[in-house]
């Protein structure tokens, strides 16, 4: 399989925006290692993780300042498309985070959304994009520590990889 | 102009030599699949496939094209001190008085000099037919990024030998070995090809030292093999009174059958060297944008679509009738010219076969021609052989 | 369009960290922008006046205010955009404090950071329309899940507020764990004839309908307008003809723990709790009730005078609908035995709970109000109390005070003198005495002065029998010495933990909850008897540990809150709903199936087409129909799609 | 009785009593190596029919909303096993009206994959024909081939195991014989695609991703992808797939439609067929089944009376930390 899809591979028109080359590991080879803060988005439910990251701002309990938050009511609202469009515009990681199973402030928001990031995340990682770049979890509103850790972690393993560069995705 | 003749081992000699003044683009085969790209030493050319899988199209008129960059500013007008402080009472002052945007736009049209090697006669005339539309025929707009690189372009097409079943250039008036658009045509005989320059570009082309002048021999076997290419290619309809009979049958019922299978997607239109149809977009984050176009076709549902919500190609059959109705109706009243060089790459490629010839058989016969029913016009081309068995 | 952006410092709590002059300054340069400014207080009187005045002077028509945390100031910003002139959803927050100056340390980091964060909020601004909330109808009936003295206290106060009030109580009467202690500090007055006349109102209150022995099954709907289904549990009596005569609990052979004397000593089968139970009404234990458990018996049927035994009696479903919800369901009491093994693990007969101990002392309790050795029946001479147990310790997870342990162990030590003579030797082991209400620290110091109290400062590590005693082995941390003392009787003041079941009730409600199973608060300081759904509201021990004073006050608190919220016949409703554009929509119904309040319904659009529409009274803004609907033609107000995308590609911008 | 006569049996028949207004079944096209749909209205016209190794295309897609437009007729229609799952797939969605259905199920042995034979050629093909296992093909200037036809089956049939269809209310002779349906799927070219390295596999897909054309043959082909206008491929407010054909914006457009179609989507081959630039989408979608039969042991389209699983969850669910 992976011959032919590798056989499948054709240099675009040379005119067109998909510039050839681009994508070849060679072309990557030589794309210079850029030197920046790695930018992290985190999509996060408004009754749960958003509050619970509220907590740790209370609590003061300090975070690597890599991660932006776009608030949305729900998770089971996060299209997964969300994702693919922040990865398709360069962002680093993605990060997302709602209320425990069982404790959906709509009560079934977050069901939904397990089942479609569970595949997301697989597929993600299929499309060359690797574990450490996408996260989904669950924080609660009185989880300020909670949140402080995942933050952590998830920056940490972002920034072991550095900034996305030139990728299909 | 004279025949010059060049050696099939000369050949990558001489794409070298156009390749040092100019891209050169040309039929290269990758896995089985043969589509212009560029050509660089060491690169086959494909001439054995007849037809790349598309048209080179997309050299002249890419599928996603840059018109424009934009950008906004916040411009803070210096308020006049001495002039009374702007009261909510003054509109005029208070608009004055507010930071305003300032657009600032660059646009820039590089059109490279290329060379396109090994199109086909159908292909060069695609181009040809495209111009009408692009370069302002008739007073209509006149496209600068099309023409710059039309301008630009050097097409040196090679005459079909081998013309396949779909091929029917000649039944609308064009054929295998067809000058139209050409600037030189090469023709494949014994161990190389003539070669007939046939514009300045053309002729500045081929002016390289390993073209010899052809033999009277040469000459006269490449004539020969137009004359059979030129016979070989079907000619399934009467292409005379087409035009009026697509008119008389607007309304035929026949459309409804013909387009069962048409899944209404774009492929016959992208692989087509004629069709030309695209939509503009415009992308802006924060301050920045940018104006660019992208291929759109007219079995696009949304092709029509109004901003009211309404859209008067809302049913695939209408979407379907005007392919061909523009192609050999409209299209002629309006530039003067046919849009479709016979190529069949659109038969070819059709996820479902869609036969251009076979709906101009029965849309572009005169009204009321039996064959004009959905059963009927279905076993119209039914083989004489029977199905196989699994 | 005119944005003004309005950066706060918050005196300095952003701006110590965050250069709000600088992020102001570099606002004006985003597009749309036309005012900026850095505030020092936006919330106060002259920040917000200097929003509206920039709205009225610069014509703004969208307004961002980067300061503190949505779940702080929202509401007062769209109040005071709204009162300034514009459509109170024209307005964004952008979270420069709680997500930005509070968790990051250099200023131009987090300047940064708060920069990236207004841009996202300006782009999303960008996509923000006018919004206008529906009224819906209200009902004015009230639910009070709990009918301990927080529930009861609200029930009455709504109820004579003219509010229709039902309680639900999960045991045969109501009364909760007031109703077993047996007086109350610092007054020492009896419990019982505080409560118990409270009780009797709620039963005679016309406005009240008392469902005991019931429980909530599930609650649908939103504020103004929920539907609740409650389990009425068979008593296997028919409570229409009991009449509370406890013939049948003399009569009944078999004999049963009783949770009301938290297992001093035995009940039976069929039981009434306690004498002044309200209901006063009989129910049967199945599990230990001879006729369920071994098919034979009926001796109550017999001697029930009223003819109100029904065997066949099954659990029933009552639908009721409520405008709102007061959930005061209440606190249990730390089960040591489970954790604290070096104190016996409830296997020494006379090491018992605070609470058991108040049993112990109540006159109408199994012994009298006789203090009782468990092993031997004795009075007891020697009396250990040890604080602490199950509270501020982290050991058995449970690092809170219990706020009421060191009042109620000063009023049991106080009452053993009482009930067993002045020369009964009393310690108490405490870490700290927490005595900060009114008159408490008073008490505790009568306690040790007057009544010769002895405490203790320091922890008790063991506790084992020896010769007929329990020997209590601590340490006084204030001597810095090793004690040892051998007791009759040790009283171990287990804490407060919240009830069994109190996550699935929570999850039932949709509120929120801490690790603790203590339900949460809108917000500790400015909503502290509302949850974060709206119309359910919180009173009581279920949200923190309590004392009864605080408890009471709270259920006045929450019942002045609901008779707030009913006394309008019709509620604003949040008008971020979902709304689907029909042009677009493909019938494809995924919306109806994944919506989780049934919003989305078919409708007959002029052309004749069934497409989505969703019902705006019904939908609660959750977004699931809009992720899900696959050509995107459900728009949810407040977080359009459009505004996403364009904060993550604002924020990603090279 | 060939399947071949017992499918212009039952469609005759169908027609005949009125059971429906026409019927969709397979024909030959402009010359015996191209198999088309045929939609048939005569009985007279059933012999048009055919059943052979080309009978590659889906029917169901042209049940889909808005693909014909007479909404009202009543519909005959032939289905192979693959095919018959999406058509199950827009049953468990109600998307069809059973009642207006007459479907016809054809066991089926495996096709031949005619692009695989096309690359044996540089001329063009006009004729193929199979006799027991070999493949007879004529190329337009006369010359003629034989190839086992064990080495060029389509793609979707080396992973088939529903050789039969799982609904039918005619079958059009014997069954197949099928393997174990239940037996555990084998996801070998996914797998050999996993193998690669994070930069592989991206580096690859950008690579075949920059061909895409973006003519919408997969979407509007794919039988369980019902959106038409309104796909949000095509949407620019709000605009999640960028309107420029680039190799990034391009597999975007690609993942748009697997996750719409998570779920419901059995692989069946119909989108990798119609290409014109022959990018495998089967690296996605088989994928994609691959994961949901690992998270639910699901298969799309297999039962009646199951839900796609992305439009319900189960409260016992056990994905995420």
């Amino acid at each position: 399989m992976a011959e032919t899809a590798a056989s499948k591979a054709r240099g675009a028109a040379p005119t067109s925006v998909a510039a050839p080359g681009s994508g070849t590991p060679a072309a990557r080879a030589g794309a210079p290692q850029v030197d920046r803060p790695v930018k992290i988005i985190g999509i996060v439910c408004n009754w749960c993780s958003y509050a619970g990251a509220d907590t740790a701002g209370v609590g003061r309990f300090k975070q690597p300042a890599n991660v932006r938050l776009l608030r949305v009511p729900c998770t089971g609202r996060i299209d997964p498309l969300f994702v693919l469009k922040a990865f398709e515009k360069g962002a680093d990681g993605v990060l997302i985070s709602g209320c425990h199973p069982g404790d959906c402030h709509y009560s079934e928001g977050n069901y939904y959304a397990r089942r479609k990031f569970e595949l997301l995340e697989r597929m993600l990682h299929y499309l060359g994009i690797p574990k450490e770049r996408f996260k989904w979890t669950w924080v609660s509103a009185s989880e300020g520590q909670r949140w402080q850790q995942v933050v952590t972690d998830f920056v940490a393993g972002v920034e072991k990889l550095g900034p996305r560069e030139g990728r299909a995705l | 102009m004279t025949i010059k003749y060049l050696a099939q081992d000369q050949l990558a000699a001489f794409l070298a030599h156009l390749a040092e003044r100019a891209r050169v683009v040309a039929p290269i085969s990758e896995d089985g699949v043969v589509l212009f790209r560029n050509w660089e030493p060491g690169r086959q050319v494909d001439l054995e496939v007849l037809l790349a899988k598309q048209a080179p199209k997309e050299f002249m008129f890419p599928q996603t094209e840059e018109y424009l960059k934009f950008s906004y500013r916040m411009d803070t007008p210096v308020v006049d001190e001495s002039a009374p402080p702007a009261g909510a009472s003054d509109d005029g002052q208070v608009e004055a008085a507010l930071p305003h945007e300032v657009i600032e736009v660059q646009a820039e049209n590089a059109a490279p000099a290329q060379i396109i090697f090994g199109l086909r006669p159908c292909d060069a005339r695609g181009f040809v037919q495209m111009d009408q539309v692009f370069g302002g025929y008739g007073g209509f707009y006149f496209d600068p990024l099309y023409n710059a690189k039309r301008e630009a372009t050097t097409l040196l097409a090679v005459t079909c030998r081998d013309p396949r079943s779909t091929c029917f250039c000649t039944a609308i008036g064009g054929c295998p070995a067809g000058h139209e658009g050409v600037d030189a045509l090469f023709t494949q005989v014994d161990g190389g090809f003539t070669v007939e320059p046939l514009t300045e570009k053309g002729e500045a082309a081929t002016d390289f030292a390993a073209l010899r002048d052809a033999s009277e021999g040469e000459a006269a076997e490449a004539a020969e093999v137009k004359v059979q290419a030129t016979t070989r290619v079907d000619v399934p309809f009467e292409i005379d009174g087409v035009r009026d009979n697509l008119k008389a049958n607007f309304e035929g019922t026949s459309w409804q059958d013909l387009c069962l299978r048409c899944i209404s997607c774009g492929t016959c239109t992208y692989v087509c060297p004629s069709c030309y149809c695209f939509s503009v977009n415009d992308s802006l984050v924060e301050t920045k944008g940018e104006r660019y176009r992208v291929w759109d076709n007219c079995f696009n549902p949304t092709y029509t679509l109004e901003t009211s919500g309404h859209n008067p190609r809302e049913k695939k059959v209408n979407r379907f009738r005007n392919r061909f109705s523009h192609k050999f109706w409209y299209y002629q009243d309006k530039y003067d010219s046919l849009l479709c060089s016979g190529c069949g790459r659109c038969i070819m490629h059709c996820p479902t076969r869609i036969d251009i010839r076979e709906v101009l058989r029965v849309m572009g016969a005169p009204a009321g021609v039996p064959e004009a029913a959905g059963a009927a016009s279905n076993s119209a081309e039914l083989p004489a052989t029977d199905g196989k068995e699994a | 369009m005119r944005i003004g952006v309005f950066v706060c410092h918050c005196g300095t709590n952003i701006a110590a960290t965050v250069d709000v002059a600088d992020v102001a300054q570099r606002a004006l340069s985003l597009k749309d922008v036309v005012h900026a400014e850095n505030i020092m207080y936006t919330c106060a009187e002259p920040g917000q006046a200097a929003i509206q005045t920039a709205i009225r002077e610069k014509k703004l028509d969208r307004v961002v205010v980067a300061a503190c945390s949505p779940h702080m100031h929202e509401v007062t910003f769209r109040r005071c955009v709204e009162s300034g002139g514009l459509n109170p959803y024209l307005f964004e927050m952008a979270n420069i404090r709680e997500h930005c100056s509070w968790i990051h340390t250099d200023i131009p980091v987090a300047t940064d950071k708060a920069w990236d964060i207004v841009r996202m909020a300006v782009a999303k601004a960008r996509q923000l329309e006018p919004l206008y909330a529906n009224e819906v109808e209200v009902n004015k009936d009230v639910l009070v899940i709990g009918g301990g003295v927080a529930g009861i206290q609200a029930a009455l106060d709504m109820a004579d507020a003219g509010l229709m009030v039902t309680i639900v109580e999960k045991e045969t009467t109501i009364g909760g764990v007031m109703a077993k202690l047996d007086k109350t500090f610092p007054t020492i007055d009896c419990s019982a004839c505080i409560l118990t006349p409270r009780m009797v109102d709620c039963a005679q209150h016309e406005n009240i309908e008392l469902m005991a022995y019931s429980e909530i099954d599930k609650v649908t709907g939103y504020v103004g307008n929920f539907t609740v289904d409650i389990r009425k549990k068979a008593s296997k009596v028919d409570w229409t003809k009991c009449i509370g005569c406890e013939i049948c609990v003399q009569k009944c052979p078999s004999k049963a723990p009783d949770s009301f004397n938290v297992g001093l000593a035995p009940t039976k089968a069929i039981y009434i709790p306690f004498p002044q139970a309200v209901p006063k009404r009989a129910a049967i234990q199945t599990e230990y009730c001879r006729w369920f458990t071994q098919g034979k018996c009926r001796v109550c049927e017999r001697v029930c005078p009223a003819g109100a035994i029904d065997y066949e009696q099954q659990d029933e479903i009552v639908q009721k609908q409520f405008g709102a919800i007061v959930v005061a369901t209440g606190l249990d009491t730390f089960p040591w035995e489970e954790r604290y093994h070096e104190y016996g693990s409830g296997k020494i007969p006379d090491v018992i709970s605070g609470i058991q101990y108040e049993r112990m002392l109540n006159a109408s309790g199994p012994f009298g109000g006789h203090v009782r050795r468990l092993s031997n029946g004795e009075e007891p001479r020697t009396v250990v109390f040890i604080q602490c147990v199950g509270s501020r310790d982290e050991s058995v997870g449970r690092p809170y005070c219990s706020s009421v342990c060191c009042m109620y162990t000063a009023k049991q030590s106080l009452l053993t003198k009482d009930h067993c003579g002045m020369d009964t030797e009393v310690f108490v082991f405490y870490i700290d005495i927490r005595a900060t209400g009114k008159g408490y620290e008073e008490f505790i110091k009568r306690v040790q002065t007057e009544f010769g109290v002895k405490y203790i400062r320091g922890r008790v590590s063991k506790l084992y029998e020896e010769n007929g005693k329990v020997m209590v082995r601590g340490s006084d941390t204030l001597l810095g010495q090793q004690v040892e003392i051998a007791a009759d009787l040790v009283v171990l003041a287990s804490g407060i933990t919240a009830v069994e079941g109190a996550a699935e009730l929570a999850q039932k409600l949709n509120i929120s909850y801490d690790e603790f199973g203590f339900f949460k608060e809108g917000h500790p300081k400015l909503r502290p008897v509302e949850t974060n759904t709206a119309g359910i509201f919180l009173a009581g021990a279920c949200q923190a540990p309590k004392d009864i004073p605080a408890t009471v006050a709270q259920a006045s608190g929450t019942a002045s809150k609901v008779i707030g919220l009913l006394a309008k016949d019709k509620l604003k409703t949040s008008p971020m709903i979902a709304v689907v554009d029909q042009n677009r929509c493909v019938s494809c119904w995924k919306c109806i199936e994944v919506c989780p309040f049934s919003a989305p319904e078919r409708q007959q659009t002029r052309s004749g087409e069934e497409k989505s529409h969703v019902i705006e009274t019904v939908c609660q803004g959750c977004g699931v129909c809009v992720a899900t609907c696959p050509v995107n033609c459900i728009s949810l107000k407040g977080f359009p799609t459009d505004a996403l995308l364009d904060q993550i590609e604002e924020l990603l911008l090279a | 009785m060939s399947r071949q006569d017992e499918i212009r049996e039952l469609a005759r028949v169908a027609l005949s009593t009125g059971r429906v207004d026409y019927f969709i079944g397979w024909r030959e096209a402009y010359n015996p190596s191209e198999v088309v749909p045929a939609f048939v209205d005569e009985p007279d016209s059933v012999d048009q029919l055919v059943w052979n190794d080309l009978c590659a295309h889906n029917l169901t897609t042209f049940l889909k909303r808005k693909m014909n437009d007479r909404p009202n007729a009543k519909v005959g229609i032939c289905v192979k096993g693959c095919d018959s799952r999406t058509l199950v797939a827009l049953m468990q969605e109600n998307l069809v009206d059973r009642e207006r259905l007459y479907v016809v199920g054809v066991p089926c042995d495996g096709l031949v994959d005619r692009r695989k034979l096309e690359k044996e050629f540089s001329d063009e093909i006009i004729d193929i024909t199979t006799s027991n296992g070999t493949v007879s093909v004529t190329t337009h200037q006369g010359l003629t081939r034989d190839f086992p036809k064990a080495d060029y089956l389509l793609a979707a049939c080396g992973w088939c195991r529903y050789k039969n269809a799982v609904y039918a209310d005619d079958v059009a002779g014997p069954p197949a014989e099928e393997a174990d349906r239940h037996a555990k799927p084998v996801w070998t070219d996914v797998e050999a695609f996993e193998a690669l390295s994070d930069g592989e596999r991206d580096a690859m897909l950008e690579e075949i991703f920059a061909t895409c054309i973006r003519c919408f043959a997969c979407i509007n082909v794919c039988p369980v992808c019902y959106c038409w206008d309104q796909c949000v491929n095509r949407s620019r407010r709000p605009e999640l797939v960028s309107q420029k054909v680039d190799a990034k914006g391009n597999l975007v457009f690609q993942m748009v439609h697997m996750l719409h179609v998570a779920g419901r989507c059995p692989s069946c081959g119909a989108c990798d067929r119609a290409c014109p630039v022959e990018i495998p989408l089967s690296l996605l979608h088989r994928k994609m089944n691959k994961e949901i039969y690992d998270m639910f042991e699901f298969e799309p389209g297999a039962k009646l009376d199951e839900m796609p699983v992305f439009q319900c969850f189960k409260i016992e669910d056990a994905f995420g930390d």
